[in-house]
């Protein structure tokens, strides 16, 4: 049993460390978004 | 490029007296040596050059003038090849500052705040020690340690003994062993007494007549301002004066 | 000083133009491939945790490489790109900051995925093997990947211009490219010699069942999407930041002309003893 | 280039002389680490079995004291940025100052071997002394130039930044990981700990070649972009 919680615990280590890089990318993204123009954004 | 502007191509062919410059073409014209235009350079985030014009002939003695912070180091600093040009053009000896500064660094001497000395090597080692990196002779060697009154009994004194002017010295004496074509000479009197400072003018004016071109950064104007065929007024990262006094020599 | 005026209304053109619509780093594309991503993330959790059956040898603990062989490979992917982002910026004709973004971000994510493929390894070391860490060639390089790519992160810290952090990182992601072998090569014939130390087989793929190899492949895709969409969202950012510092600079050099032609105008209203001035002839 | 990488060696070499700051500072330094690791190895015969890893390691802590003084020589008054004013080859820069790098290891390394013999009772096997000797020397040879190149190679990027203290051994302390394995590997079979016979000791040190191969035509390749821009 306590397989289970070295299991679940590197599931979740490895999802909440994804969940947690990808929120402050996607939150920096908006910030900086904020003062940038449109026609400077070359993916748009 | 431009091969009469390329000093290194005969220098060493040529058995040159004259200690200062290893090439001087008997130029009827002045040669531009200096051309910069709207140069913007950074230090950090800072634009410690906010677009500078300038434009400099061949043997003059060009005085820069301003307030710290102007950004007259950074200025020389650019000149001498290594800081970037982040926007503007800027050529010096016809060698493009923007895409290929490292080629101007040998044919420019740079007289910084620092003196870029060994200060545990002697007088006579720093200055050999310069000199031989670019292949100077012993004869070369031994002129400019002279030249610069760093000879004799000074000659083998450690360098963190000296005083703040003779260490200035020696480093004007490591110049001249390099054969620089465009001195770039950040505040070169501080430090030096009255007979030192007699000495630098002495050396600079006989530097410029036999072709070097030099760019000094100085606050006493009255000691430099003697000396210069024109001045230059740095203000905020700008060349604002442009002033044309006199050309050519004294 | 006539030549400040244009560029100062310039300056404030653009600054009025700068109200974007767009207030996110993300795009259709993006989007439809985060969700691909959280969907097969979702199946991957499913198949891993769930449909996939015990392994023989290792029982249940097997069940942290559908997690842990991901990772990995995300890195390793992640550490590849990087070092061809610096070849291509060092390389090719026109230098791209593109590049070196790419090379930047990349590594970026690289030491993020390293850092949890070393946290979930010693798990499933612990389960396996008994302990968290076994001093085997692999599990030790990339150990000593991960610090190599930190100091990576840390020079393209130092300051300095973009293309001089460009030409500076390029080449340590270069550099990077001839130690990782070197390092590799070298402590796995540190560990050879070590018999003692036997290290379970961690590729026992010839043993897995189909549904044991679908789940890690459904593993590999759903990260390499992740990585795909962090890329895409991390270079934007970064190329808006670069174009910031850039802005800053463009404000920087505003007020700095500003400060000089007040300077000037001081100046001829009140002339100083020092120089005379005959205004400008160049 | 030879001879412009010559003289700054030279130069090194002579400001040390009369500076004596590795001499009376960095050995002395490398001398109570080795006593240290006495201190926390207080175990019956471990210390015999891993002297010749606790030399290395204190090789690589002294490694990087040395680099720190070798480029502070040169940004104490400017001197890099006017030797690259003076357009000296980034190059021969590096070449010079890996050479006087590597002979004050080399000299350390001496010094601690040595001191490996006082303290931890190493000794050269007497059946095959010779065939020691010289894998020792070649050991010493071949780790040494690799430590000097990349030790010269990040000690001159982190040159002038700040905080270059703590980048430096972040960049070299990874990069020297192979010289730390094969040379303690290698003197382990020159001395004969436990049982590890010369002729083993040979593939470590080809392992040591070919890292200095890399690390030299690297360093010398990179070093010129990595400082000048």
């Amino acid at each position: 049993m306590e397989d289970a919680g070295f299991i679940l615990g590197s599931y979740f280590l490895t999802f909440a460390t994804v969940a947690l890089y990808a929120w402050r990318a996607v939150r920096s993204g908006r910030k900086v978004s904020q003062q940038v123009p449109d026609d400077e954004k070359y993916w748009l | 490029m431009n091969a009469s502007l390329n000093p290194f191509s005969s220098a060493s062919a040529t058995a040159n007296d004259d200690p200062f410059v290893g090439n001087t073409s008997n130029n009827t014209e002045p040669d531009l040596v200096i051309a910069l235009k709207d140069v913007v350079a950074v230090l950090g985030n800072f634009p410690a050059l906010a677009g500078v014009s300038i434009t400099v002939q061949r043997g003059e003695i060009v005085l820069l003038k301003g307030p710290n912070g102007a950004g007259k180091t950074t200025l020389l600093r650019l000149c001498a090849g290594l800081l970037p040009v982040e926007r503007g053009a800027a050529t010096i000896l016809g060698f493009d500052l923007v895409t290929q500064r490292q080629l101007v660094r040998p044919h420019v001497g740079l007289l910084g705040h620092q003196n870029g000395l060994y200060l545990d090597l002697s007088v006579r080692e720093n200055v050999e020690f310069w000199g031989r990196t670019v292949g100077a002779s012993a004869h070369e060697i031994a002129g400019a340690m002279s030249r610069m009154g760093v000879s004799g009994r000074l000659a083998d004194v450690g360098v963190r003994k000296l005083s703040a002017g003779q260490k200035r010295r020696t480093s004007l004496a490591c110049l001249v062993a390099r054969r620089a074509q465009v001195w770039l000479l950040d505040e070169p009197h501080a430090g030096l007494d009255a007979a030192g400072r007699d000495e630098l003018d002495a050396t600079l004016g006989q530097a410029a007549n036999s072709g070097a071109t030099i760019l000094v950064a100085s606050h006493e104007l009255e000691r430099a301002g003697g000396l210069a065929t024109r001045s230059v007024d740095v203000v905020a990262g700008q060349a604002i004066t442009d002033s044309n006094e006199s050309q050519g020599t004294e | 000083m006539t030549t400040i005026e244009p560029a100062k209304a310039e300056h404030d053109t653009a600054r009025q133009s700068a109200l974007p619509s767009q207030r996110s780093t993300a795009t259709r594309g993006t989007r439809i491939i985060g969700i691909v991503a959280v969907v097969a993330l979702g199946w991957l959790v499913a198949f891993g945790l769930g449909f996939s059956p015990a392994d023989r040898d290792q029982d249940e603990s097997v069940r942290i490489l559908y997690v842990h062989v991901p990772t990995i490979w995300l890195a390793y992917l992640a550490f590849v790109v990087t070092a061809v982002s610096s070849a291509m910026y060092l390389f090719s004709k026109k230098k791209s900051l593109g590049w070196d973004r790419a090379a930047g971000a990349s590594a970026e994510i690289g030491v993020t995925f390293v850092a949890v493929t070393l946290a979930v390894g010693a798990m499933w070391g612990r389960l396996t093997w008994g302990v968290f860490w076994q001093w085997d060639a692999r599990l030790t390089t990339t150990a000593l990947l991960f610090v190599t790519y930190i100091g990576y992160l840390a020079v393209r810290r130092l300051g300095g211009s973009h293309e001089q952090r460009a030409k500076r990182s390029a080449v340590l992601g270069m550099i990077a490219v001839v130690e990782i072998p070197l390092v590799h090569f070298s402590v796995k014939m540190w560990r050879s010699l070590h018999q003692e130390a036997t290290v379970a087989n961690l590729d026992g793929d010839t043993k897995m069942d189909g549904l044991m190899l679908f789940s890690l492949f459904v593993g590999v895709i759903a990260f390499t999407l992740l990585y795909v969409w962090l890329m895409l969202h991390r270079t934007r950012s970064m190329a808006m930041e670069d174009l910031l510092e850039e802005r800053g600079l463009d404000e920087a050099l505003a007020v700095r002309r500003a400060e000089a032609a007040e300077t000037a105008t001081a100046a001829t209203s009140a002339p100083p003893t020092a120089t005379m001035k005959t205004g400008s002839d160049s | 280039m030879i001879t412009v990488a010559c003289l700054i060696a030279a130069k090194d070499l002579r400001v040390e002389r009369r500076s004596k700051i590795v001499t009376n500072q960095v050995l002395p330094f490398a001398g109570i680490t080795m006593v240290s690791f006495a201190f926390a190895l207080d175990k019956q015969n471990v210390l015999d079995t891993v002297a010749p890893g606790l030399v290395w390691l204190a090789t690589m802590f002294s490694l990087l004291v040395i680099v720190q003084r070798t480029f502070a020589i040169e940004t104490d008054d400017g001197a890099l940025d006017a030797m690259r004013v003076a357009g000296v080859d980034p190059r021969a820069i590096f070449v010079g100052k890996a050479m006087a790098l590597g002979f004050q290891l080399l000299v350390l390394e001496a010094m601690l071997f040595g001191a490996a013999v006082i303290f931890y009772g190493e000794s050269i096997p007497s059946n095959n002394a010779f065939g020691s000797v010289v894998l020792l020397v070649t050991t010493m040879l071949s780790a040494t130039c690799g430590l000097a190149a990349v030790g010269t190679l990040y000690g001159g990027l982190a040159a002038g930044f700040k905080g270059s203290e703590t980048l430096l051994p972040l960049l070299t302390l990874p990069a020297v990981a192979p010289v730390l394995i094969g040379a303690t590997k290698a003197v382990e079979s020159a001395v004969g700990t436990s049982g590890a016979v010369v002729s083993e000791g040979w593939q470590w040190v080809g392992l040591l070649t070919l890292f200095a191969v890399a690390a030299v035509v690297g360093g010398a390749l990179a070093f010129g972009p990595l400082i000048d821009d």
